[in-house]
Parts: structure tokens; C-alpha cells; sequence
């Protein structure tokens, strides 16, 4: 199954939907947004982008038709994250389209499908996923308590940095039904709703205006029917669900690397100085190339991860670790390349250079870095 | 497609698939061994005696060349026809029948910009091989500038007289005849080249073998002086070489970046990470105690993975007829930087163990790691150098300029 | 050094000693906080009362700039007179009494291009912090290219009328007065600029500060419209104020690369391994857990280490009269590099408490990391970008031409 | 202690020695010296230049002056090191004037002292450290046996790639009369005869025609006054005097990197291309400043690790540990430069390039790679 070589063209229905949503993203969600937004505080979410997300669909890509969506595929979600990636725009859309409606409609019974994905589809209802404990990814080290209770479970715990976590309706909480920090199996899937009883939430004033927060769990109850998946084998649904979290994360950082790299070649090609074009000094050239390389790269693993994950190949998490890493590592070195050859320009906060080095940190930073995923790949490969 | 000639292709391929069974031997239906590749011309020995009926049979239908007109050797094989054939091939696991840059650089050319005679002359030849072929294109000054040969070829009124020398000349100490670049107008640049075609016994050719920092090496440096070519030897026009010139390094770029001569295939099937284990050491979990050092290798083969995928991406959306110029630009460069990456993390992994030359004492497979590692040098110079690709990717793919 | 001379320093350092201990206060004997540093001028608060004193103490014997002639104001002290005041000033921990453009950048330079009216009328008042100057230089269309400048300066008979604008006016909008380079020809490049001084209050001056991607910052962006400028004010000749411009800047580059301003200081006293420990996890030997990253953190804590003994090595060789231009010229860029390896490793380890702006929710010191990561990456372009500083290295240095 | 900054500027003795070691490295001990030993067979050593290299006195600059040496000190012993580094000279320096000097010097009795020592400053005697058992360094890792008996110990164990072991008269064998491979604790040092009884070696041809040798021990008797150092105490003489070989190992190093480097430059200011000198190409340029700007860090770091030793700093392990990481990343940038700048020509056996880039491999795989330094250094810092 490895061998034979996954789908890189896009069909015409993909081809359709990317040019859709790269044109919506250039005139609807433009930089300049997320620089309003910015200004007026931000750290909110964008509620009014998300309505228009909404119209166009692109919250049911991933959900099935019989619910409401129109089950396009990994590919075609990509497609959309790369645009909305490009603009840098703050949406729901990865904790709600991707990791959301994936949750459920692969690990969700019918009730909870019947019930929830409608929602996510049409946009009524978003999500967060509340996983992490620390400061870096780790997903088997859930410490959270789930007690068993007479109707259900109680929960007790602090989740850091939860993307989404000051605007989502309806969290996803990892918790420990059983073991210790460090197993696989224990861990259990919850839904909670952000006005649940003894949920806090701590807004996030963070350095890309996204926002987030730190949610705490002080002995909330939820019911036996809020556990999505199995009592114990939560991993089994949190791994495929945070690949292809990791995948749809990947398209939005080859989206932002792109586009950070097209204004900066559009800078080369117009600014003097010492009466030439920068772009036509060879060092700068010779560094152009190698970010282009890089670019060329990467978009191929982020294509390969899409595809992988709709074709339901075996190598699916080693695809999208090899994504996430080369993705990080290109989005590194191309927004740090940004303000570089912007010069001075680049520092100031008038410029947009700054946004795509600050959305870069933090895209870096989320479901395992660079060295994260090498880790992860290297273990797959068993050395 | 037509049904009439859907049916004909299926004729075509039952024929094919016959022939094939009846005229294959079964030791050419095993993988090849080094030593038992056919290169034809003069020098051939044929180690393995199949290999010698195997060619002959191909050649006797034009088959090593499928697509050349028949009037020339070829097999005047449609497109179509030629990709059965090819599918009918690997069915079988057949060997190549013949390695041979007549076939893949040199006779293309001369299909599009030789006369009629040269083609007649030369051509069947090829399909044959009887004749090898190398290539005289590069010289001790010119380097990257190719353009700058100085090779001089002067017209003597019923013959051309060549001075000069060629380096970089692969096999031409095994080859038949040359086809190269020589200058017949020094008062300018690119229209002072001409493409001349000469038998390597001539009077006054000499190839000598390069030695590398590697070792042997196919490379010779070629030494011309007074040698006497034929008018009708010269192809196309007298100072119209280059863009005969420019045609062929196409397929000399395709073949090397898609790791064909050069070696860039890598040494040996471990990796640097089984060498890691092996020597470096494993922890509790049985990974490579040194995480300093799998970090490093992990990242080189996430970067060779995304190499094979791009090489993947290009050829699907080049079958379905999408630009992939700006893609495949960046092949040669990130080809080179791959393979040398990994030698130097075999060289890494295996310690004092990639210390050896020769001799007792070492590990063979770590010698040719060792081999490896220092032809791998080689990989961003050859057929271009990195700097050539980037300046060229700057260029022609991102449009930035050079000073006004 | 002969008897008598050296007794007489003897003599020097017990006056300065009893002098210090005398007028020395007891607060600014201790390390002083960012707030207290006093900069004179206008706008100056003497947060710390004892500031202002001890200013006026050391300004009245022309101790804050000891070499200075004092006709100047200066203290008219010889090199070893100067050195023994640096000692003893040690020796109590004794806060600088100014910080000073006037003092590090402009005076030297005024006493050395100034007609002996300039140097009467603006010494004395950089000496006693009572005016504070800052520096007219870059502009939007130059950036590197500085000699690009295009400020315009019309002389108009009775007196010059500026237009223009500069970018990365340190503290514009704190200072008094402005020395600035302004275009006094437009037919020559080098030739063709001024060096001029004047009040920030004149008429047609607005300084707006820059706002950076790491938050606010003492940069201003500096508008003249119609600023009418005396004309004894101009120093030198007119068209002669690139040399003037190029010493000022030999001055400027040694404070950044020795890591002066520009916050190339690096933030707080955690370094990245510390906080790798805390957020990645250690191993049984208490190791960063993570082997990949900690290879990485200690790779550049050597290339630090290697800074720093390089900093040592240059300063003994060039007390020892040793030619170090060759060294000296490499720090610039070096230093750029390590703190932004620092800042992008110390965010990385750091992990998702490294991606706070302000509010609640995040260690300061974290935030802190984060708000000197963003600023960090103006390290390699204040100053000379490190594109720049590689030209001059393979230019000056290794003697590499350009095309020819 | 580790505040007062140690000394980096050469006395004039120092300076002196430093002179005459370049010039006769360059008129002695040229490149073409180690191509026609390698085009003559080589991995036998160059005993011509050893006995010049006597003469010089070169063998007696760690020997106290009492037992026949100049006691010069490790800066003086570099500049020799860094002079025959620069021309690739084939010497015992490294195994007879450093290690052995110095193991017989920091720990032997008088009586080895008096009969050993003269003999070393002489070059009447070789020695070659008979200590790695595997691909790749690691000195605690002793696992060959030293038995007692009778009137001594019986060695039992295989050495792997001990330089000179194909040339020296006398071995340094580290082994294990005490614990487990990893223990500092139970290694002890003895003075073994190559002609001894059950000693065998075999000679190996090395990438960069030096030479090396793999020694077994079959079985080895000697006697108790062989023993250098204390019992079960070796690795207090063995760490200090691996420190020494490792810092006149960086400075042969930087020697080696600066000639390459110097070379580079020359073609650069040659060399033409499309009509230009190649080093007028802006890329080139700045490549180059890199090089330069890695060759001036890392020869701080050789000077203040051969200074520290000198001045018997705390902090010498340490700095140690940064001059042979650095030196190691220094030349394998500049070696493999070195053949990129030079092109074609660079690839030839012809030219010199490969010879800087063979030796470079054998240079930086020694007493420890960059990677192995690095972990001691981590290490050393506790992180």
C-alpha cells in the first residue's frame, strides 16, 4: 500500500474550491484585517469572518453528507487552510471544521453525530480541543482527572494554551479515565460546554492577536453520553484526529510561508539600493532560491499528508510528521528571510513582515515543533 | 481513442509479449550486475555471452531505439507502441539492452539538426552499438562557462583541423568516436561553436583517465592535436553548434538529477541510522543513543522523503499536462545537497569505521560509504554546479534581474 | 615612566580618591535600574534625586568627559590621568553620571572638524547634560546605501532651509538639538552632503516615535518642513560632512557590536537550556530530555562562548599593539547571529509560554524572551546590516573585488 | 578563577617557536611531501620528517626541562601543532610529544619518568594510546581486561584504530582492572612493548594515508612497574591527558582549516568565470566571509583551551570540549568549501582539496566528534 504513489493533482471540484477560497481569503480576509482586529484589541476571534466561512461551507468539508456536510475530503480542506493561511486570517476553522468535526464523525455514536455535527457543518456550534497540559505538545501526558461519578464523570484539571479556548462553545477535553501520565490507553474523550459548572477560562492575550487560553476544570460533571469513543481508548481517536489536525495545520503554514516569501520577492524585484535592484545582488538571490527550494519541498510532504489521510494509507502518521516538521522548519526560515531582506521596514509595526514572524512561532509551536515530530518519525522508523 | 486502433495496439502488444518470450534470454531477465552492462561499441566484451544475442535481437528490430524512423535502425515505434513496449519490458524484468549516450544524447540531436547522410551513416550504428559515443564538451578553462571552449577547429579547405583539449570526457578512453564542441570563430562568443562529430583513433587524439579524490573515475582529460576531421563530419551549420549544444545538457541535467551517472544512487542499502545503532549505540527504547545525532539524521531523511515526493509530484502533474518547469528546476541543487547530506552522516555514524582506503580492516560496506562520501562531492559540480542552479532558479523561475 | 610622573599620578589618584568619597552618593553606588539612567537634557527627571547632584558634581570638575580640553568644560585630563578616574570610579561602583550621544558621538567629533565658536558654544553643555543631542542620519529611501540621503539644504543667503526626512532617530523626540546630514549638492553623491546642527525646537521639526514589531521603541521617524538653520551652525565645509559622518559612525558600530544599544543584551537571566529543562523535561541524569534540541542549545552556547573568548583575544592583542581589524571586523555580524540563536532557542524551549503579548497568563520573564526575540531580529540591520558587514569582511578583509 | 582571562597573546619564545614550525612545515613538511608518501604506499609513517622534527627539539616541549625537555608548555606545543596541521604533515607529535610526554609527565613514578622521558624529548622513543574498542570515541567504555598475576597483570582485549599503532614502539594501553564498561572508577594505564608477547597489529591504510593501526592483546604480560598512574585510577591521568591530545588536536586542526581556507581565497582572487574573477561573485563573497568569520571564533577557542591548560584553569575541561567541537565544525565547513569553491579541479587527486577534506574526517572523528563534545560540554554545564 506505501508503494503505490498518492493523488498530487487536484480534481476539478478541488481545483474549484481552492480557487474559491484563496479568492475569498484575498478579498474578505485580507492582512489588513487581522491588523484592524489587532488594533481594536483583538484576542476575540473574528465572529463576523466565521459567518461568511460559514456560508461558503467550509466548516462541513470534513463532515459527512448524511449530516450536513458535504464530505470533501482532507484535500480539499487543505486547500482552504492554505488560503486562509496566506492571509494570516484568525478563523475556527482548525479547532472547529477540522479537529471538531473529525472527532466526531470518527469516533462520535450516532447520537452525538445526529446531534453535533449539523452544527459544526453549518457553523451554529464551535470547538476546541483542551489537550495539552504544559508547555509543549504531549499528548500522552494527560494528567486530568475523570472520576466516575453516579451519572458520569467528574472532571478535575488546567489545560494551557487552548487554541480557540476563549471563543469555542464546546470544548473537547482529554482526560484520564485510567493509568498514569505517559500511557496510551486511559485516556478518555469529553465533550464540556464552556458554561459548564466549575469551567474557567483564562483569555490569552498572545504575540500573533489570535488569542487563547488556559482552562481549568475544578470537579466538572459530565454525563456518561458526553464521552466520545471508548472508555480508556481515547488514543485511538485523539492520534488519527490530531493528524489530521497536524495536515490541515501544515497547509496553513505552506499558505503563510508562501505568502510571506511572494511579498518578500515582490521587494526584491522594486527596492533600490546603491542605484540597483536588491534583487539583483547574487547573494540574495542565491538565498531567494534556496527559500523557493524549501518551499517547493515542503508543499509536496503537505500535499502528501492531505492525500494520505483521505486515501487511509498506513504511513499516514510518518507522512504527516515529516508535514508538520518540514513546514515548520520552511516557515522558519522564511519569516525570519521576511524581515531580513525588508530591512529596517520589516521592524517596524507598520509593516506586515512582523504578523507572518509572529503567526509562524506560534503554528510552530502548536501539535509538536520541528523536533517533536522528528522524534515521532524517528520512532515510527524504530531508531 | 478509436476503437480500430485501440484493437491494433492490443495486436501490437500480444506481438510484443511473443517476441519477447521467444527472444529474452532468462539470465537477461535478472537484475544486473555492474559489470555486466553493455556500453557496445569496439571495446564491448560481453561478460555475460546472453547479452550479446540479447542486444542483437533488440537491435535487429530496432527496439533499442523505439521511436527512431526504421529507415535509420530505429523501431518506428508510435508513442503508444513504444509504452507497451516498455510495459512489455518491465513485465519481464528485462535487462536493458544496451547502455549508451548515442542513444540518449547524441542521436536525438542528430534526428533533429544532422543531414541526411550523417543520419544514414551514423544513426544505425547506434542502435546497434557498434559504435560508442562520448561527449567533448567541457574544458580546462571553461568550467561553468561552457561557452568559453577554446578548442580551436580551423578549415583547412578539404579537411577541419582541431587542436586543443576536452576534460570531464566520460569514457572516452573507451569510446569509438566523439561528438564536440569546437571553436571556428573567435570574434565572438556563442556563434563562434560549432558541433563536429570525429573517430577517437584519429591522429593525434589522446584520452587519459582522471583520477578522482574517490578514486578511478570514468572522467578522462582529451588532448586533440592536428587532428583531421572530414568536412562532412561538422552537423548543422558552421558556427551553429550551441544551440545543438544547449539541446543535448537538457538530457545530460534530466539524467543526473534524476540520479543517473555520478553515482548519486548512495552507497549500500543501511542507512545512517542503522550505522547509528550500530556503533553510536541504543537506549532503553532501542533508538539511537546520541540525540544529537538522529535529530540530524531525522532531518536529512525527512528532507530526502520530500525530495522522492516532489520527484513524484512533478511527473503526475507533468501527465496531467501542468507547468513543472519552476519544480523540476530545483531537482539538480536539492539532489546534490541530499546525497551529500547523507554521505557525511555515514561517514558521521560509522566513526574510525569510514577511516578506511583499502586493505584489511575495515568493514567493505564502510569502505564504500567512505567512496561515496567523497565521490558525493562531486554531485554539486557535475552537470552544473549549485551555484549555476540557483543563479538559474533566480533567473528564469523567480525573475529577479542582474545589475542594470 | 620616569620618578617625578609617577608620583604625580600617585598624587592624582589620592585627590580623586578623597574627591569621590566626598561627593560620590551613597545611592549611586549601587546598580543602577533601567528608570534611574539619566540622559540630561531639557526633558531630564532625575527620577533619582542623587542623580542630579552627583551629575553636577562630576560635570563642575569636567569629569564626564575626562579628556575633554577644559576650555571645553571638559577635564583636560591626560590618557593616564583618565584611566586612573576609571578606576577609582570602579573601585566605588560608581553609576555613570550621563549617558550621553553628545559625549560618546557628536563631541569628539565637533572637536575635531568644529571651528573653535562651535566648540565654545556646545561643549560645555554636552559636558554638563544640559542639552541632549541625537543623531540625523538614516532616511526612508537609503537604508544602507546612506550616502543615498536626500535632505534637502538650500542655502539662502542669510541662512540655510532644511527639508527633508530621517528614520531611526534614537530619542528624537527626547532631544534638544540634532546633528544631521543633509544634501547641500545633488550632482555628486559623497561630495554633496552637509553636516549641520539644531535646536529640535525650531520651527517646521516633528519627531513622531516608530513603533516595532517587538512594541515601542526609542526610534523616531523626524520631519523637517522649511526648518530654518543658522549657517554658523553648519560644521566643516560645506559638501565635506561625509567624513565627519563616516568617524561618527566608526563610534556608533563599536557600541552595537560590543552589544550596546539595540537590546542585544539578551533578556533575563534564564537561558534556554534552563527553560528547556523546566518545560521540556529532564532525563534520569537530570539532561535535557529532548537530544535534539539540546544539541542545538549547545552548539550555539559555544558559538557564544567562542564570541566572547574572541572579544578577550581582540582587546589583549590590540593592548598588546597588534593589528586586530581583521578580528574586530567579524563581531558585528557574529554578535547579530548569537543573540537572535539565543532569543529563537530560548522561544523554543519555551514552547507555548513564549507566545504571550501582554495581559495575564504568562511568566513576565517568558514575555520578556518573547518581546527580545521580536526585537532581536533588528540586530542584524541597525547599524550596518550583516549583508553589509559580509561585503566589508570579503572586501576590506580578504581583498575580494568586485566585478570588474 | 574562571573570571581572570587567560592569556591570548604569545610571548615572545612562543612567538619565536611558532616561526620557525611554520617555516619548516612549509619548507620541510609541504603537501606534495604527503602525496608522494601517499604515491610511494604510505601508513608507514614519515620517520625523515620525525627525526627533523627532533632535532628541532619538537618532542621535548611538554618534558621538564630535568628529564631532557624544553617544558614549553601546551601554547607553545600548539603552535607546532597548528604549523604541521597546515601543510597535512604526517607526525608522531600528537601520540609521542602530547599524549605520551604527558601520560609520563602529569603521571608516572621517577623511575618511568627518568627512563621514559629523556627517550620521548629525543624522538628516540614513539608511543601511540592504545585506548578506543569501538567506532567511535568513548574513553570510560574501557572493556579490555587487566588480569593479575604473578609478578604483573595479564592484558586481554582489542583496540580499534589506535593512531600510530601501526609505527609507535611503545603502548599506552588503557584497561580494566576494576567495575564495568562506563565506570571511571577501575581503569588503569600500562605501558605495553609493540614487540611484546601476544601483542598483534594490523596495519591500516586510512583515507588520508596516515595510517592507523587495530592492536590486539592476546593475552599480554607486564610487569607491575609498567603500570603508569594508579591502580584502578587511570582515568585522573587519562582524562587530563586526553584534554592535552584533544587541544593540540584543535590547533593542528585550525592549522589545517586556515591553509585550506587560504588556498580558497588564492583561486577566488584567480579564478575566472563568465570573465570575472569568481571571487567578485557576491555569494561567493559572503560565503567566504562566513568561512573567515568561523575560523577567527574558533581560533579563540584553541588559544584560550591550549592557554587554560597552561594556566591549569577549573574550566579547562570545558573550554577544551568548545575548541574541538568548534575546530571540528570550522574545517568541515572550510574542507568541503575548499572543493565547491574549487570546482571540477577540486575533485581531482590531482589537487590538494582532497587531501584537506580527507584528513578533515579523520581529524573530527578523534578523541571525540563535535557531537561527543557537545554532550560533554552539556554535560559538564549540567543541562
Amino acid at each position: 500500500m506505501k508503494d503505490n504513489p498518492m493523488q498530487f493533482v487536484l480534481s476539478e471540484d478541488q481545483d474549484m474550491l481552492r480557487d474559491t477560497a484563496f479568492a475569498f481569503a484575498r478579498d474578505e480576509l485580507p492582512v489588513s484585517r487581522l491588523r484592524s482586529l489587532r488594533d481594536a484589541g483583538a484576542n476575540q476571534g473574528d465572529p463576523e469572518a466565521a459567518a461568511k466561512l460559514a456560508e461558503l461551507g467550509f466548516f462541513g468539508v470534513l463532515v459527512p453528507e448524511a449530516h450536513g456536510g458535504s464530505d470533501f475530503g482532507m484535500v480539499g480542506m487543505g486547500q482552504i487552510m492554505e488560503a486562509v493561511g496566506s492571509t494570516l486570517a484568525i478563523t475556527p476553522l482548525l479547532q472547529t471544521a477540522v479537529i471538531g468535526a473529525s472527532a466526531l464523525a470518527l469516533g462520535g455514536n450516532e447520537a452525538q453525530k445526529a446531534e453535533r455535527l449539523p452544527k459544526i457543518a453549518s457553523g451554529a456550534v464551535t470547538t476546541a480541543l483542551a489537550l495539552d497540559e504544559g508547555a509543549h505538545h504531549a499528548p500522552l501526558a494527560v494528567a486530568t482527572e475523570a472520576e466516575r461519578n453516579g451519572q458520569g464523570f467528574t472532571l478535575t484539571g488546567a489545560k494551557r494554551f487552548v487554541p480557540d479556548g476563549h471563543t469555542a462553545d464546546l470544548f473537547i477535553v482529554a482526560a484520564r479515565t485510567f493509568g498514569q501520565p505517559g500511557d496510551s490507553h486511559g485516556i478518555s474523550l469529553f465533550l464540556v460546554p464552556r458554561d459548564a459548572d466549575g469551567v474557567s477560562v483564562l483569555t490569552l492575550n498572545t504575540v500573533d492577536s489570535q488569542g487563547a487560553a488556559h482552562v481549568s476544570l475544578a470537579g466538572v460533571s459530565v454525563g456518561e453520553d458526553q464521552m466520545i469513543g471508548d472508555l480508556d481508548k481515547g488514543w485511538d481517536l485523539l492520534e488519527p484526529t490530531l493528524d489530521r489536525a497536524r495536515a490541515a495545520l501544515s497547509a496553513e503554514m505552506i499558505g503563510s510561508a508562501q505568502a510571506a516569501f511572494d511579498m518578500t520577492l515582490d521587494y526584491l524585484q522594486t527596492r533600490r539600493q546603491f542605484g540597483q535592484l536588491i534583487g539583483s545582488f547574487q547573494a540574495m538571490q542565491h538565498r531567494a532560491a534556496k527559500m523557493f527550494t524549501e518551499l517547493e519541498l515542503t508543499r509536496s510532504c503537505v500535499s502528501a499528508a492531505l492525500a494520505a489521510i483521505d486515501e487511509g494509507r498506513a504511513d499516514t502518521p510518518e507522512l504527516v510528521s515529516v508535514a508538520k516538521a518540514r513546514a515548520s522548519e520552511t516557515l522558519h526560515l522564511v519569516s525570519n528571510e521576511t524581515v531580513q531582506f525588508h530591512g529596517g521596514i520589516g521592524m517596524t509595526d507598520a509593516h506586515d513582515s512582523g504578523f507572518y514572524l509572529k503567526r509562524a512561532r506560534v503554528q510552530e509551536a502548536l501539535y509538536g515543533s520541528a523536533a517533536f515530530h522528528r522524534d515521532r518519525y524517528a520512532k515510527i522508523n524504530n531508531y | 481513442m478509436a476503437f480500430d486502433e485501440t484493437e491494433a495496439l492490443d495486436g501490437f502488444r500480444k506481438e510484443v509479449r511473443a517476441w519477447l518470450e521467444q527472444n529474452c534470454p532468462a539470465s537477461m531477465r535478472t537484475p544486473m550486475p555492474d559489470e555486466e552492462v553493455v556500453w557496445g561499441g569496439s571495446r564491448e566484451t560481453f561478460r555475460n555471452p546472453d547479452s550479446r544475442a540479447w542486444l542483437e535481437a533488440m537491435a535487429s528490430k530496432g527496439w533499442t531505439a523505439p521511436t527512431w524512423p526504421a529507415e535509420y535502425g530505429g523501431g518506428g515505434l508510435s508513442r503508444a507502441e513504444a509504452r507497451i513496449l516498455e510495459q512489455e519490458l518491465k513485465r519481464l524484468h528485462a535487462r536493458p539492452a544496451l547502455f549508451s549516450f548515442g542513444l540518449w544524447m547524441f542521436g536525438p540531436a542528430l534526428l533533429e539538426f544532422g543531414n541526411e547522410a550523417q543520419k544514414k551513416r551514423f544513426l544505425p550504428d547506434i542502435v546497434h552499438g557498434r559504435t560508442r559515443w562520448c561527449q567533448g564538451y567541457s574544458e580546462p578553462g571553461a568550467g561553468s562557462d561552457l561557452a568559453d571552449l577554446q578548442t580551436k577547429c580551423e578549415d583547412k579547405g578539404d579537411h577541419y583541423l582541431i587542436n586543443g583539449q576536452k576534460v570531464w570526457t566520460s569514457y572516452a578512453d573507451q569510446a569509438d568516436w566523439i561528438f564536440c564542441l569546437v571553436r571556428t570563430d573567435t570574434s565572438t562568443k556563442h556563434e563562434g561553436i560549432s558541433f563536429i562529430l570525429f573517430d577517437m583513433a584519429s591522429e593525434g587524439v589522446e584520452a587519459r583517465p582522471i583520477k578522482l579524490i574517490s578514486g578511478s573515475s570514468p572522467f578522462c582529460e582529451t588532448f586533440f592535436t592536428d587532428v583531421k576531421v572530414p568536412k562532412d563530419q561538422l552537423v548543422g551549420e558552421v558556427n551553429g553548434g550551441w544551440q545543438i549544444a544547449k539541446r543535448l545538457l537538457q538530457f545530460e541535467r534530466s539524467s543526473i538529477s534524476a540520479g543517473g551517472f555520478g553515482g548519486t544512487g548512495g552507497s549500500g542499502i543501511l542507512g545512517p541510522e542503522d550505522y547509528a545503532k550500530m556503533h553510536v549505540g541504543t537506549d532503553a527504547l532501542g533508538h539511537v543513543a546520541d540525540g544529537d545525532l538522529r535529530g540530524r539524521i531525522t532531518d536529512h531523511k525527512m528532507y530526502a522523503k520530500a525530495f522522492s515526493l516532489t520527484v513524484q509530484r512533478s511527473t503526475q502533474q507533468a501527465k496531467a499536462g501542468q507547468e513543472v518547469g519552476h519544480t523540476a528546476s530545483i531537482l539538480k541543487y536539492a539532489a546534490a545537497k541530499m546525497n551529500q547530506d547523507r554521505h557525511e552522516l555515514l561517514v558521521e555514524a560509522l566513526g574510525t569505521e569510514a577511516l578506511g582506503w583499502d586493505g584489511d580492516g575495515f568493514d567493505p560496506a564502510a569502505r564504500k560509504a567512505t567512496r561515496g562520501w567523497l565521490r558525493s562531492k562531486g554531485n554539486s559540480i557535475e552537470g552544473g554546479t549549485s551555484e549555476i542552479n540557483l543563479n538559474v532558479v533566480a533567473k528564469r523561475v523567480l525573475g529577479l534581474r542582474d545589475h542594470q
